[in-house]
């Protein structure tokens, strides 16, 4: 990359916040030059300080929080040294904008969207409130927002939540900054929609030429907009080059088990690569490398002298004594040279329950109706779906935030009663009024793992009550100590330490608990799991050790997985069929590798291309494919749920399912 | 929403039904004694107050008074006081009282806003400065001592030190009011302020208030364009409530300064067993009472767009 | 240490990658290069281990109650003030129950004697105004205690039953949209005052108020995931409130609690002053405050010593209740 | 939602706001007369030379109630409260009315007459006299007739509610019987009725338009005094065809015809009234104020704030007022201290003989023995001091208060001028005492406690015996009496004898303690009715139905005890003959004096005492009426008043002065 401009650079950074009398040093001297023009994408785990750190750029600290040591060159000006709201507000806006993380918070639900778009219009632009106006429109429909003039004087809760977020994008382009941070804008967001708005950022960064710093979690996303990439642990950036050098070349072991963690890499009934443990307490002093601890391949100097930056190129340079010369040697692991293209990934060969004769149905469900509400304010979350899920399998429902596979999964637990159709497990009804008996059966049997690890565990009880808490219910056992063994038997079995049985949720981390959450059911004895998005909540390093987890417990227990998720990447990777919903509707459903070589749906291809690949090359060029729903004329020809394959299923009219076959020969 | 309007002054109506009902059949629990003067009590046999009450209708069975009542009601026959003043419509003997209540309280009330508001907006933008600290001490207070206490200072300080009347006056209803409507509005201003300055508070850790910031706008046009506006949603849904509780009067403050208001007026006719006018107050009160949550949730809509009044409640998605 | 290592990082550049020479390394350790550069044993459970946080909820809460010094000192006041009811009552001079009237010793201002005067028929002050402090304290102890209990069961079946949500809705319109006064006087006229009724009563018009707020928060918590994998789990209604909900719950009771006792000292001098409060025969500082009513004006001691213990009570209480609120919110922990 | 929609919200809010606040629209203010206005004439006027004997009088009175006493009925037919009758007294003129010696004089009434010893009576109704409306008006003449209707009207039990009915239907002819007739009829058909019926069934008639005759049932010489109670006033047909049945019992200050001294021209309820003269009043001759206004205070404390801002003309004091001011010598009011006279009320210990326990049923045998005992009552009638109780209503003269007789002093006379309980207390052989408690006997009360623990200890009565005595449970004046008495108690008759248990009720002293009998005594006071020692002896009977005291609380007819009966019987038969003397009213006098004492003496109920309570004020009390029954005392004609409030020394004068005059 040729030498640019460097229009802001950062030397020692350190960032201290005061946390219940101790203090906690978020950023631990971090250095960054950001060039004019670039886009660079800052990726590291939650804790990581990749948020605290750019937050620094804008003075926008929370209270406890100060920069207490290093400095921010912006313009000639040391902006760490600025104090008051006045004299950051030079900064603000202007000069550095912002998009936040969660765009349902970040607009003003009182006003209407065109003002606020046209008071940062009017805050940074010398205009005529007219001509701000016209510029605010002009911004609402650089942002694709269609009907612009019509939206202009709509407020937030009528806009959807990508909608939003482009608001919020316009709202700070619209200050006409030099430099555009974008911490994680799409997280919250579906795959789709993530997928159009990291367009939208690409699209604007090159019309109005801003500097572009976009933090993520994700490298996946990395991939699709960043020029260069710096990566960030324990509030270090330990690795920064290139995007290319970033994901073919990495040199810092936790790059490489980033990106090895990453399900889209994994090969299917093998392992993913995992980062065990949990990130360093940042209130500790750390000496050494800070990922240590975590990482297997750890010299013995790791722990005692924390390792300068190595440069690998003029533009690639690692936090790692990996590159000094006297360390040993070590490979690169086999994802990274998968990625880098050094080796072909193969998915591995696929189970097809659904091909074996003496497969065993588990559940049914038929014609299954959910409907929340009475009279007017009804609202059918689920619509007439009927699947089947096999003994063994991993049978995956994947859609988008709203679309019903949430209520599915809990309607088969029973937590959601269902409004019409019936639901068979072992084939005898369990939806409806069902005998003390085949309750017992049934809760034993299903058992439910869920989301929000932070949620889903009381953290008024101790962990010894959360686990046993079913068996409890059940009376399974005989005495104490029996429930005891019990406890210890399904923690260990999680891989969770024993001891852990006395202590409190709050002491764990993520996926940790989520571990605890698995341990509650596994505990059960269960023949059934419904586990809901059990890993979109943690990070990418915790996913693949709970995604390892839940398939060595497949294997092991001969459990039987519905699978639910938002993300059809992960599910390419555990799941033996995959169900896609929209709307409270399947629209396809087949055997997971079928889906992805011939998916028939619209809403599928949609969800298939939105898969973001942690890939650059890939992800430069590939074609987007926007979901329509309006593509579908349902008003003569109604639509019906058709086999159209063995094993494959669509939802749709006679004429569509004619242009599907059609595809499907050709 | 005329749809809406209609199905939720006809649950109002339920609520007031059952409010009235019950307080009906209540009063008939109550001894009879109640009906007599001290005065009659001492002289009249029992049989003589038997016939009394046989006179006034009250030694009937309470539901075949209660049916009457109703049919009154419904007739637009609000019958008329018994002992308040006897034979006097109820209507014309609440008339008399609650537009004096409704002054007084009409004044602390604009007074209370006026003062209670720009308070919690200070206190809330100068969040741990000296004027906070006054204003907390003065909301504390306020909030914590008993009103009897307060009152007796302000009736003190008032009475003794400033010489102004302990007595409100027809003749001069400016000076004679101002003690009245100061203990009315002291209690309400540190209500307004303390919640003025919590909301502010909350809404200005919220992400858009970031969003703003990073925008680049001074903490003045944070304030006043957006957490002023939002802050005071929820405050508006109060409003009403408190408009419509003022014709209502403040009990203690209308017996402490002989107000001739509509605060005194129940407990009266509750202790004089006047059945007509505590059936119609309790009505009224009940009313004003569902009235005002109905018309918060219609203010709240009108500041608040994301609020949508369809079926039951005005609840936010 | 971090500069030092910069600086011999400076001082060193060769072809490839920068290194720090090898003796620093030896020297800043005390291992040799070797060993330095070798593999580390490695310990999954370090791993597990490290993520370790040693915050704890209800430490946090009352570290920061503890900040708040004013209400710290508020509630030191008040405990204070209520043991020295008993002891005052010991101390004083005349006892309660033995009180006499005497016409020559009417309104004697506080002196060695009596020590907070007498009353309008010559009985000492002192004493009636401890035996009332006690009495207000205990009355109002009891009210907010019943108050809670009371609102925490029917709040919790209140949010947590939906069949039952329409009935208390209408209860609590019916409680919320008429002045309580009316049945307060009802009441009073119809059953009496006494300590008791005025306990029951004022639990009976208040509890609503807490029931709504454990409403609003059983709300919040019911379909949160922990309890959904309890219902999953086969555990009964009555677990999951008192295990799983009733916990969350404990920092709002308690400021309701502590918010409960101002409010109803308050009401019960309200209630004094109109008549509608205890019966004659257990003073309680309202009873007091109502009768210096028509002295205060010659006799202020009469209103003063009432009204300053009710003060510092109710904002002991007040202070502290908002003090544990903020202490409380999570948000504060910082 | 839509713009629209929001709009539409706001409109429908700012249309319900505005019809409520439509329907309260202000008050139209109280019509004042231009009399009122300004402040009331007590300010002190500066350039007036300093106080001298001839200080000027006022033109203006302003006095005040407290708001519990804010009237309820402008009908003065259909009042039975002092604090109607107190205002409406000075609206409407009766047949006769008092001078300030309680002595009878013509009102309405020119003159009065029987000729069958009190059988018939004849009343020749003034002519001239104006039925006026609330601004002076003339409306209607007020002729005979009016007094008819009058009657009419409250013997109507659909027209007036079964209210004031039980003086007339006791004395007049056929006025039960009509009341009971109305009390049969349907509601529509006793409002409808006229004269017509009335008149053939009562004894009243108008024999012209200025002769009204009224049939008692016996001979009654007292008949006239009951002529000054509202029972037996006019009401004219005019004004009740004009405003309809409901309408007249409901009149209004504005609506209703006066004949008074005073019309009332501004009403505020519990905050204001106005009283002006009334320009068409036939006796130009009496004095009158030009207004009185009437303040509505909360209690008697503002009262007195309010006097010293010079807002009143007189205060009663209070007991912390009154100590106060009298404990201080450079009070500026010390001087000013003056007593009122006694209200009308005699306070007596009424002794329940037919108690029962707590539980309202069981007989509560101990007490009933011990009261029983003439020992046991003659302990406590020699024993007890009633000075500290005296004390609570005046502790500056707390044997002004001091009563020894049953009937009220001052109610009627001897023709030789002497005054009936002045003739009782000679025979009991009081003589009051402004030191001490005048019947107070120690000795005799040793002797008779001995006596009595001993003949009842024999009975197996326990000693002490428990006495419960009832206090409303609301209030604290209550609960300090009856603390003071509990201690008068203790200290006269030692914890062995008798012990008074406080108790306390809830609302209805009649329906909690009475009819369960659940008392031991209780202290009650008495007004008279009418002027004759009958009102008040009459209700301590034996066997009698109209005997309120022994029907409702002593309860002797239930008693047992042979010797009490007996005693009661004899009591009975006095009180029986006394009434028989129609023609010579010295004897009837005597008679009756002879039957209280007995009564006294027998200790069947024990006198307690009488309120004279202390003021200031800018009124001559002794010049006000003063009469001890029916409703005339409030009038305000032919006060004497002062610029200066009165001092204790001029009060002083003016009393010795009433005295001698009074008893001329």
């Amino acid at each position: 990359m040729e030498k640019e401009k460097i229009i802001l650079s950062a030397k020692d950074v350190e960032i201290q916040f005061s946390l219940r009398g101790d203090r906690l040093t978020a950023i631990r001297g971090c250095s960054l030059d950001l060039y004019e023009g670039e886009t660079l994408a800052i990726v590291g785990e939650s804790g990581s300080g990749k948020s605290v750190f750019t937050k620094s750029f804008l003075g926008m600290l929370d209270q406890n929080g100060s920069v207490t040591g290093g400095s921010i060159l912006f313009e000639g000006e040391d902006i760490a040294r600025l104090k008051s709201e006045k004299d950051w507000r030079r900064i603000r806006g202007g000069k550095i904008a912002m998009v936040m993380q969660d765009p349902m918070t970040s607009l003003n639900p009182l006003k209407r969207i065109g003002q606020q778009v046209e008071e940062s219009i009017l805050l940074h632009q010398q205009l005529t409130p007219a001509e701000a106006r016209k510029e605010a429109l002009h911004m609402l429909e650089l942002v694709g927002i269609p009907d612009a003039e019509r939206r202009y004087s709509q407020y937030p809760h009528e806009f959807s939540g990508g909608m939003r977020q482009r608001v919020v994008i316009a709202i700070a382009v619209a200050c006409r900054p030099r430099i555009l941070i974008c911490d994680e804008p799409t997280t919250a967001l579906d795959v789709t929609i993530q997928a159009q708005i990291l367009a939208l950022i690409r699209d604007l960064q090159k019309k109005f030429g801003m500097t572009i710093i976009y933090i993520t979690h994700d490298l996946g996303v990395v991939a699709n907009v960043a020029e260069r990439v710096a990566v960030m642990y324990a509030g270090q950036i330990i690795e920064i080059g290139t995007a290319e050098e970033i994901f073919y070349d990495p040199r810092h072991p936790y790059s490489w088990a980033l990106l090895g963690a990453l399900p889209q890499l994994g090969i299917k009934g093998e392992k993913l690569p995992t980062i065990e443990g949990t990130p360093p307490n940042l209130f500790n002093r750390i000496t050494g490398d800070a990922f240590a601890p975590r990482n297997r391949q750890a010299l013995q100097i790791d722990y005692q002298v924390e390792p300068p930056y190595f440069e690998v190129t003029s533009t690639h340079k690692a936090k790692t004594w990996l590159l000094d010369p006297r360390a040993p040697r070590v490979e690169q692991p086999d994802s990274i040279k998968r990625l880098s293209g050094r080796m072909t990934v193969d998915y591995g060969s696929a189970r097809h329950p659904h091909e074996d004769p003496d497969r065993e149905t588990l559940i049914q469900v038929r014609d299954m109706q959910v409907t929340f509400g009475t009279g007017r304010r009804k609202f059918v979350a689920v619509d007439h779906v009927s699947f089947e899920i096999y003994r063994g399998e991993t049978f995956a429902l994947v859609g988008e935030s709203g679309s019903g596979k949430t209520t599915i999964g809990r309607a088969i637990t029973r937590i959601n009663p269902i409004s019409a159709g019936e639901i068979l497990y072992k084939g005898r009804r369990i939806s409806g009024r069902i005998s003390k008996e085949l309750d017992r059966e049934v809760i034993k049997g299903c058992q439910m793992i869920f989301q929000d690890p932070l949620a889903s565990l009381n953290e008024r009880a101790k962990v010894d009550y959360i686990v046993s808490e079913g068996i409890r219910n059940l009376h399974m056992y005989r005495d104490e100590a029996e429930r005891q063994e019990m406890v210890r038997n399904a923690l260990c079995e999680v891989g969770l330490l024993p001891e852990f049985a006395s202590r409190f949720p709050h002491e764990f981390s993520g996926g940790q608990r989520q571990r605890i959450g698995i341990a509650r059911a596994l505990i059960m004895k269960p023949e059934f799991i419904v586990a809901d998005e059990p890993i979109s909540a943690l990070d990418v390093s915790i996913r693949a050790q709970v995604l390892n987890l839940l398939n060595e417990l497949k294997t092991t227990y001969g459990l039987t997985y519905l699978f639910i998720a938002h993300d059809l990447s992960v599910v390419r990777f555990i799941a033996d069929r995959i169900a896609v919903i929209y709307k409270g509707r399947i629209v396809e459903l087949s055997e997971a590798e079928e889906l992805f070589r011939h998916p028939l749906h619209p809403y599928t291809k949609a969800l298939l291309s939105a898969i973001p690949e942690p890939d650059p090359a890939v992800e430069r060029n590939k074609d987007l494919v926007v979901y329509d729903p309006s593509v579908h004329d349902y008003t003569e020809d109604k639509p019906v749920w058709c086999e159209i394959l063995p094993g494959h299923f669509v939802f749709g009219n006679s004429a569509e399912l004619e242009s599907y076959r059609a595809a499907l020969r050709a | 929403m005329l749809k809406y309007t209609i199905k939720r002054l006809l649950q109002s109506l339920l609520t007031v039904f059952v409010v009235v009902t019950i307080v009906f059949l209540l009063l008939r629990l109550m001894p009879t004694d109640y009906y007599f003067t001290e005065d009659e009590l001492i002289k009249l046999t029992d049989e003589q107050k038997d016939d009394i009450l046989q006179a006034a209708g009250l030694k009937d069975s309470a539901f075949v008074q209660l049916g009457r009542f109703y049919a009154a009601v419904f007739r637009g026959d609000l019958g008329t006081s018994r002992r308040i003043m006897n034979g006097k419509p109820v209507t014309e003997v609440i008339g008399d009282r609650f537009g004096i209540s409704m002054r007084m309280g009409c004044m602390a009330l604009i007074i209370s806003l006026l003062v209670g508001i720009p308070m919690g907006i200070l206190q809330a933008r100068h969040k741990d400065g000296v004027f906070d600290h006054f204003g907390t001490a003065y909301t504390i207070f306020i909030n914590a001592v008993p009103r009897l206490v307060s009152y007796s200072l302000v009736y003190i300080l008032g009475v003794r030190l400033l010489r102004l009347p302990a007595m409100y006056s027809t003749r001069q209803p400016g000076v004679s009011s101002i003690l009245p409507i100061l203990c009315l509005a002291m209690g309400s201003i540190a209500g307004y302020a303390l919640w003025m300055r919590r909301y502010m508070v909350d809404e200005m850790t919220k992400d858009y208030i970031k969003l703003a910031r990073i925008k680049g706008l001074t903490p003045r046009g944070i304030m006043f364009r957006h957490v002023l506006r939002n802050a005071f949603v929820p405050m508006a849904q109060n409003l009403p409530t408190t408009f419509l509780l003022t014709i209502g009067g403040s009990l203690l403050v209308e017996r402490f300064f002989s107000v001739p208001g509509m605060g005194p007026l129940l407990t009266n006719s509750i202790n004089r067993y006047d059945t007509n006018v505590v059936q119609i107050l309790v009505m009224l009160y009940a009313s004003m009472g569902v009235m005002g949550m109905f018309l918060g949730d219609l203010l709240m809509s009108a500041f608040d767009p994301r609020i949508r009044l369809t079926g039951k409640g005005g609840e936010s998605r | 240490m971090t500069d030092s290592i910069r600086s011999m990082f400076d001082e060193m550049p060769e072809q490839g990658g920068r290194i720090y020479s090898t003796e620093a390394l030896e020297q800043m350790t005390g291992e040799p290069e070797e060993k330095l550069f070798s593999f580390a044993e490695y310990h999954p459970e370090e791993a597990e281990r490290t993520g370790y946080s040693d915050y704890s909820y209800w430490k946090s809460v009352w570290r920061i109650f503890l900040k708040k010094k004013f209400a710290v000192a508020m509630v030191i006041l008040f405990l204070a003030v209520f043991v020295f009811s008993f002891v005052a009552l010991a101390i004083g001079k005349y006892q309660y129950d033995s009180l006499v009237p005497d016409n020559r010793q009417m309104f004697i201002s506080p002196n060695g004697e009596y020590w907070f005067g007498t009353d309008n028929i010559g009985r000492d002050y002192w004493c009636q105004v401890w035996y009332a402090t006690q009495t207000s304290i205990k009355l109002a102890a009891i009210v907010a205690l019943g108050e809670c209990v009371v609102g925490v069961v029917l709040g919790c079946l209140w949010g947590y039953v939906r069949k039952l949500d329409r009935f208390f809705t209408e209860i609590y319109n019916i409680l919320y949209s008429v002045p309580t006064i009316i049945y307060m006087t009802l009441i009073a006229l119809m059953i009496g005052r006494s300590f008791w009724i005025m306990c029951i009563t004022l639990i009976l018009f208040h509890w609503i108020y807490m029931a709504k707020n454990v409403r609003n928060l059983v709300f919040m918590y019911r379909d949160r995931e922990y309890n959904l994998a309890s219902r999953c789990l086969g555990t009964r209604l009555g677990t999951i409130l008192s295990r799983n909900i009733l916990p969350y719950l404990i920092s709002v009771i308690i400021l309701r609690l502590a918010l409960s006792i101002p409010s109803t000292i308050g009401y019960e001098t309200t209630l004094s002053y109109l008549g509608l409060g205890l019966d004659v025969n257990t003073p309680s500082l309202g009873i007091l405050l109502r009768n210096s009513r028509a002295y205060f004006l010659d006799y202020p001691y009469l209103l003063i010593f009432p009204a300053a213990i009710v003060s510092i009570v109710t904002v002991a209480f007040y202070l502290a209740g908002n003090a544990f609120s903020d202490a409380a919110d999570p948000r504060n922990h910082v | 939602m839509t713009t629209q929609k929001r709009l539409a919200a706001l409109l429908l809010i700012a249309a319900l706001l505005v019809s409520v606040a439509a329907c309260t629209k202000a008050p139209t203010p109280p019509d004042s007369t231009p009399g009122t206005e300004g402040t009331p004439g007590t300010t002190p006027d500066t350039s007036q030379p300093p106080v001298t004997q001839t200080a000027k009088e006022l033109t203006d009175w302003v006095t005040y109630l407290t708001t519990v006493n804010e009237m309820e009925t402008f009908n003065i037919l259909y009042s039975q409260n002092n604090k109607e009758l107190q205002v409406l007294t000075n609206c409407i003129d009766p047949l006769i009315t008092h001078d300030n010696y309680g002595n009878m004089v013509p009102a309405a009434a020119e003159s009065w007459s029987t000729d069958d010893n009190g059988k018939t009576w004849v009343f020749q109704i003034r002519p001239g006299i104006k039925w006026v409306d609330y601004q002076g008006n003339p409306m209607a003449d007020l002729v005979a007739s009016d007094w008819l209707y009058g009657l009419e009207w409250v013997l109507n039990f659909h027209k007036n509610e079964a209210k004031n009915t039980s003086m007339p239907t006791e004395m007049i002819e056929g006025a039960a019987a009509y009341y009971n007739y109305t009390k049969d009829l349907s509601e529509d058909e006793g409002k409808a009725l006229g004269l017509d019926v009335f008149l053939s069934m009562v004894g009243i008639e108008a024999r012209d338009e200025h002769t009204l005759v009224y049939t008692c049932l016996a001979p009654m010489p007292y008949f006239p005094t009951l002529a000054t109670y509202n029972c037996l006033y006019p009401a004219a047909p005019e004004l009740i065809e004009q405003l309809g049945i409901d309408g007249f019992r409901a009149c209004t200050y504005d609506n209703m015809w006066y004949t008074g001294p005073y019309t009332i021209t501004t009403f505020v309820a519990e905050n204001e009234k106005v009283l002006t003269k009334n320009p068409s009043y036939w006796d130009e001759s009496c004095k009158r104020f030009d207004t009185v206004t009437y303040k509505m205070v909360e209690s008697a404390d503002v009262a007195f704030q309010m006097y010293q801002a010079g807002q009143l003309d007189h205060v009663d004091l209070t007991e912390s007022n009154l100590t106060t001011i009298y404990n201080n010598e450079r009070n500026e009011l010390h001087d000013n201290l003056v007593e009122a006279r006694p209200t009308k009320y005699s306070y007596q210990i009424h002794l329940c003989y037919d108690k029962n326990q707590e539980d309202g049923v069981t007989a509560d045998d101990n007490w009933n023995k011990a009261v029983a005992n003439e020992a046991f009552r003659l302990a406590w009638y020699y024993g007890l001091d009633a000075t500290n109780y005296l004390s609570r209503t005046n502790f500056i003269n707390p044997q002004k208060c001091a009563n020894y007789t049953y009937t009220m002093s001052n109610l009627v006379s001897f023709s030789d001028g002497t005054e009936y309980t002045a003739r009782v207390r000679e025979l009991l052989g009081i003589v009051p005492d402004d030191e001490s408690f005048a019947r107070l006997d120690a000795e005799k009360a040793q002797a008779y406690k001995a006596q009595a623990m001993e003949e009842l200890a024999a009975q197996g009565v326990t000693f002490p015996v428990r006495a419960d005595y009832y206090i409303s449970g609301s209030s604290q004046t209550a609960l300090d009496t009856a603390n003071v008495l509990k201690q008068v108690f203790t200290d006269c008759l030692g914890d062995d004898f008798c012990v008074l248990n406080i108790c306390t009720y809830i609302s209805s002293i009649a329906n909690e303690v009475r009819n369960p009998r659940k008392a031991s005594f209780y202290i009650n006071g008495w007004g008279a009715d009418y002027g004759d020692p009958q009102n008040y002896l009459g209700q301590e009977t034996y066997g009698e139905d109209n005997a309120y005291y022994s029907e409702a609380y002593s309860k002797i007819n239930d008693a047992t005890d042979p010797q009490l009966i007996a005693t009661y019987q004899h009591y009975t038969e006095m009180v029986n003959a006394a009434a028989a003397i129609v023609d010579d009213m010295d004897a009837r006098y005597e008679a009756y004096a002879q039957a209280e004492v007995y009564m006294i003496e027998h200790a069947l109920v024990i006198p307690w005492y009488k309120n004279v309570t202390w003021q200031v004020t800018h009124a001559n009390d002794y010049s006000k009426i003063y009469a001890l029954y029916g409703c005339q005392t409030n009038r305000f004609v032919n006060w004497v008043t002062s610029e200066d409030a009165y001092t204790t020394a001029e009060y002083d004068a003016f009393a010795a002065a009433y005295e001698t005059e009074a008893s001329r």
